[in-house]
């Protein structure tokens, strides 16, 4: 229907054959221009409830479809590989466990095992026994936090207090062994500032119990709520290959189905082989199998930490190091199993107080990055679901 | 292939005291374990003559690539050695950062890294090197290191994400920090910085400038006693650790 | 079907069982629930055993330690000894507003002068007034707790 | 109760005041007990405590008189009347549905023949309020919220209604005096002493009407046009002040209307078995009161257990199992009416 060119006079008009599809697709593109529905581009964040922290989304909707959607980060990015140039081992300890702020004591162990395996110091038994304790505990935290979160962005407002609630008693206890909640900086090179208070052991099996109950506790609430399973079965699934060759880790790849766990298969670097425990997967690899794996590894870590206090080594906590520790020559990558996925540090030392170059890799990173990939042609509300199953921590994207 | 060893040269002066450890670092740094022997072997009889050098890193074998051959590389561990998880593809800059601060002025806020270029396992012929990481999920489950140059002048690396598709994220950060080209790569485009941000930030030559706005507080020096002794040096540097 | 409705009714249970149990809540202001001794509030200054030696300020990761210190002619030990030189502290600050209570400015002490103290009531209405003189580190000398024992199986260092 | 005669128009504009000030009041008192106290404790923390001494009775008040004195924000693509029209028509319905709820023999603002029809299409009036507040904000979150309320509630007025059909059969009039006096002197099986409660005989018409008001509310499990980690306020997100106050009202006043509707249906609403003539008048409201807070617990105790469904799963459960139980229902209390 351009208008503008001179038509011939009527008489005149060319004699044109018109099939029948054509006349179909005419009227449509007719009814197109009419109708013309441009999409409608919804900025999801960088402030907005279901982002935990500063992610942005920017969402192009066909209606409540999504059509594309591109993650956009860097709100919270601090530049750490940068500053980590610049900082000796123990100022980087400080500064590495604001990574991942729910589970930062999880994000020490894989630095400082990396400059121990630099300087070829073995913490001694009682130290990584308590390395391991701690690892767990602060995966607990970090699960009870997600368990009651998820319910929360589904839609049910009261797992949220559960969860907070019972991740208070695991927080007290990281607090009563390293003096910090959040950012307990106890690791040392060779071992553990300090040994566990008087007392520790009693309510640390207390606590335990109390989070197994309130595992049960969710599990009524929220995984046996048909409503949820409604929102969450077949919702936002990751095929194992695709998720793996995204970087998933963790949970959310176990969720695929994939039996990889680096706390069993990777590097030993915390005694998790003299534990009997199970790796949890599921076959689905839907928001519900990662909610439900969760789950189960919540209830794992709380039976390890019993197992490990059984079995708890007596003797020092920190290896004989000498006061100047400088790292000799040399590069070393160490990955371990964090909450969220594989977390790993590439140290390159060239035997000074601090490090040459560190390479962060951070799980929720290559977690996100498939997003776009998942999120195409998924309703709006199943984009909070989406976002809230993977489970990511903005500090870990952004590094 | 010489089998490059990577036993520190420079003897660490601080740690006579553990003579002893210093020979197992040495042995863990470079033994490899029969698993990633035949990984290796695996590797360089696909890949050929593209594999210029290997080490090892405390049980993990570190490979370094021909640059044309990176591609190749990666869809040789995904498709042959059953490496199908990619962890991360990022890069280095080998030449040791400008003095910030002069030399006798005390200021020991940032750690001394040796003066002269050396180069890390599996060594590199230039200043840049992009290096991954590719894991495998079933069997085995082993892990590789990938390294390859990149020429100076023309700042350029063949792009994974055809292979691997969780690449892109990873590039597009490297190309943004570091300056690296990815032919192949669907959109470089910023990733974590402003869209107008100059420069590229994990350069080694570029100025962390949170440290030259505000003095270092430990440059202080404790006044000397006024009259007789005011020529002994205020507070003997002491060698901070 | 029946699996829903037993679904929906054990989620309501929950939710009524834990109305019916008394609530977790501290009400702050008139009941206290105090911090584990070990817990990291405030750094507190013993000034005597300060020997101006400035390893904390250089170690600290933010740059929150301003030392000013000058030196002074003391009375030998032994009467017959030469007047022993010695380092006095003149101003001691620490910037809290910047401090991310990271501990290595304690640790690092060799003369044991900085102590972790549980008190954490000491929030200002300016951000300026964080900048607390070692008078003000002084006064928290009182509230640093006593090491607390180890657990059995702990070597004592 | 009244000696002299004050003409019907006075006593209307009395009746008509009365209601005016109860419906803030009632929303008061349904949020302070069951948004603030009820779900804190069933989340096991204490709600607010300190305001006004025992219990934080205060609060909400506190929170009102917060809100009047907030600037009223309006932004500035936002189509100025329509913005500051739509809290004024939501909260009108819901004043409109107070009118034809009967506190006690007498207490009832105008005891219209068409009582229960009449109150169930005000009600449905709010959803022409909440489009106007989601297209008035000129806010892509705001014309979401409201382009699913309006999807929501047209869905689920059906069901409403068809519930309240099995109640009006069996008390064979749609007003609201005569279904509680058809309650009050029923008999189950020839014993009259508890009167006739519908909800005994009518327990799925009482479970559909609760799905389908938990729906009209918009409160979870179908807060859908208000989900907070979505849309964050829904078509609230631009109000601000006043205004946002206007919606609480209307939230809870509604769900107040509604907890009095299905109370006034279900449970015999003022009447209580052995009282009659001017008694009731004096022990009417208070009972209804009781009986609307019982309904209301359970609603309240739905909204804050389960997660919320999604838009295109909600209008199935309507309309593919809700209506087809109540056309079930009806025609069962149709045959049983006409059998006995």
């Amino acid at each position: 229907m351009t208008t503008g060119t001179e038509l011939p006079p009527p008489g005149q008009l060319p004699e044109v054959h018109v099939d029948p599809s054509m006349l179909r697709q005419l009227a449509e593109s007719q009814v197109n221009v009419e109708l013309d529905t441009g999409d409608m581009i919804l900025n999801l964040g960088p402030q907005h409830p279901a982002t935990h922290g500063t992610l942005r989304l920017v969402v192009r909707l066909d209606g409540e479809r999504v059509i594309a959607a591109d993650p956009v980060i860097g709100y919270m990015h601090r530049g750490y590989e940068k500053l980590t140039e610049f900082r000796t081992y123990p100022q980087i300890t400080t500064l590495i466990n604001r990574i991942d702020w729910l589970s930062s004591f999880a994000n020490e162990v894989p630095f400082i095992s990396g400059a121990e395996m630099l300087m070829g110091i073995e913490a001694p038994p009682r130290a990584q026994y308590i390395r391991t304790a701690l690892t767990e505990l602060s995966r607990i935290a970090t699960f009870l936090l997600f368990l009651g979160e998820m319910g929360l962005q589904v839609g049910a407002i009261t797992p949220a207090f559960y969860g907070f609630r019972d991740r208070e008693y695991v927080l007290n206890l990281i607090e009563g062994v390293t003096g910090g909640r959040f950012h307990p900086n106890f690791n040392r090179i060779g071992g553990l500032k300090d040994d566990l208070p008087w007392g520790w052991y009693s309510e640390c099996r207390s606590t335990m119990a109390k989070v197994l109950a309130s595992c049960d506790e969710f599990e009524n609430l929220v995984v046996g709520n048909p409503i949820f399973e409604q929102r969450t079965r077949s919702i936002g699934i990751i095929p194992a290959e695709l998720g793996a060759a995204y970087g998933v880790s963790g949970s959310n790849i176990r969720a695929s189905g994939v039996d990889w766990d680096l706390r069993r298969d990777g590097k030993p670097y915390l005694p998790y082989n003299e534990l009997d425990w199970k790796v949890w997967t599921h076959p689905d690899g839907d928001s519900f199998a990662r909610y439900w794996v969760r789950l189960q590894e919540t209830r794992e870590s709380a039976r390890m930490v019993l197992q490990l206090l059984q079995q708890m080594p007596a003797g020092p906590v920190m290896a004989k190091v000498p006061r100047i520790i400088k790292v000799p020559e040399g590069e070393v990558w160490v990955n371990t199993e964090n909450p969220l996925g594989e977390m790993g540090y590439y140290i390159v030392s060239k035997g000074a107080t601090g490090p040459f170059r560190v390479k962060i890799r951070s799980a929720s990173f290559s977690n996100v990055s498939i997003l776009p990939w998942m999120l195409r042609g998924v309703y709006v509300p199943d984009i909070i679901t989406i976002l809230a199953s993977l489970y990511f921590i903005l500090g870990d994207i952004d590094r | 292939m010489p089998d490059d060893d990577a036993t520190p040269e420079a003897e660490p002066e601080a740690a006579s005291a553990d003579g002893d450890a210093e020979a197992t670092v040495a042995s863990a740094a470079t033994t490899l374990d029969p698993e990633a022997t035949e990984l290796l072997a695996r590797l360089e009889a696909q890949l050929g003559d593209a594999v210029i050098e290997h080490g090892a890193a405390y049980g993990d074998v570190v490979v370094r690539v021909r640059p044309d051959a990176w591609l190749r590389t990666a869809r040789v561990c995904r498709d042959d050695l059953g490496c199908d998880y990619l962890s991360f593809v990022s890069a280095i800059d080998w030449m040791p950062a400008p003095l910030l601060v002069d030399e006798g002025s005390g200021d020991t806020s940032t750690p001394a890294q040796p003066r002269e270029t050396t180069y890390g396992t599996a060594g590199s012929d230039g200043r840049y090197q992009v290096f991954a990481i590719v894991e495998s999920t079933q069997g085995a489950r082993r892990r590789m290191v990938l390294k390859t140059d990149v020429d100076e002048q023309d700042l350029r690396a063949e792009s994974w994400v055809s292979v691997y598709p969780g690449a892109d994220w990873h590039e597009r950060e490297t190309w943004e920090m570091f300056g690296i080209e990815f032919d192949g790569h669907p959109a470089l485009r910023h990733l974590y910085l402003p869209f107008e941000f100059e420069g590229h930030p994990l350069r080694k030559d570029y100025p962390l400038l949170a440290r030259e706005v505000k003095p270092w507080p430990g440059l202080v020096d404790v006044e000397p006693m006024p009259g007789e002794d005011a020529g002994e040096e205020a507070t003997p540097a002491v060698e901070a650790p | 079907m029946k699996r829903e409705i037993k679904g929906m009714l054990t989620g309501l249970g929950v939710t009524f069982k834990t109305m019916t149990k008394p609530a977790v809540t501290v009400q702050y202001p008139h009941e206290r629930e105090d911090p584990p001794t070990r817990a990291r509030g405030v750094i507190a200054l013993k000034e005597e055993n300060c020997t101006v030696c400035m390893l904390c300020a250089r170690q600290c990761p933010d740059w929150c330690i301003y030392i000013e210190g000058h030196k002074e002619q003391r009375p030998p030990r032994r009467e017959g000894g030469r007047p022993r030189s010695v380092s006095v502290l003149d101003r001691f600050d620490i910037d809290y507003a910047l401090c991310m209570y990271c501990g290595i400015c304690v640790e690092v002490c060799p003369f044991d002068a900085l102590f972790w103290s549980p008190e954490f009531e000491y929030s200002e209405s300016r951000i300026a007034d964080l900048l607390h003189d070692k008078d003000k580190l002084g006064e928290w000398m009182q509230t640093v707790p006593e090491p607390e024992p180890l657990e059995q199986g702990a070597v004592s260092k | 109760m009244i000696a002299f005669d004050i003409g019907w128009g006075t006593t209307l504009a009395i009746k008509a005041i009365i209601v005016l000030a109860i419906v803030p009041l009632t929303a008061l008192i349904l949020g302070y007990v069951f948004l603030l106290k009820m779900m804190s404790h069933m989340q096991s923390r204490l709600g607010p405590m300190d305001p006004g001494g025992f219990h934080g009775w205060f609060q909400l008040i506190g929170d009102g008189v917060k809100f009047m004195q907030k600037e009223d924000i309006m932004t500035k693509e936002a189509d100025r009347r329509v913005f500051a029209l739509a809290p004024a028509v939501v909260v009108l319905s819901t004043f409109l549905v107070f009118v034809v709820i009967p506190a006690g023999p007498r207490l009832v603002v105008a005891p219209l023949d068409v009582g229960i029809f009449y109150a169930l299409a005000v009600s449905s009036l709010s959803v022409i309020g909440v489009l106007m507040a989601g297209w008035a904000s000129a806010n892509k979150f705001a014309l979401l919220g409201a382009l699913r309320a309006a999807a929501q509630l047209i869905a689920y007025e059906l069901p409403l209604v068809l519930a309240v059909v099995g109640v009006v059969i069996q008390a064979g009039t749609m007003n609201l005096q005569g279904i509680v006096g058809a309650q009050q002197n029923g008999e189950i099986f020839g014993w009259g002493g508890l009167g006739q409660p519908y909800i005994l005989t009518q327990f799925i018409g009482f479970a559909l009407f609760m799905i389908a008001a938990q729906a009209e509310l918009t409160q979870p499990p179908f807060d859908m046009p208000v989900a907070e980690s979505e849309l964050v306020a829904g078509y609230m997100v631009e109000y601000t002040g006043f205004r946002f106050l206007f919606f609480f009202i209307g939230e809870f006043g509604t769900a107040f209307a509604f907890s009095a509707l299905a109370a006034t249906m279900f449970l015999g609403g003022w009447s209580v078995p052995w009282v009659h003539g001017s008694a009731a008048d004096v022990l009417g409201p208070l009972v209804l009161f009781a009986k609307v807070m019982l309904v209301a617990f359970l609603m309240f105790w739905a909204r804050f257990t389960y997660p919320r469904l999604r838009e295109d799963q909600l209008q199935a459960l309507a309309w593919k199992w809700l209506i087809p139980i109540a056309l079930i229902n009806i025609l069962v209390t149709g045959v049983l009416k006409v059998a006995f």
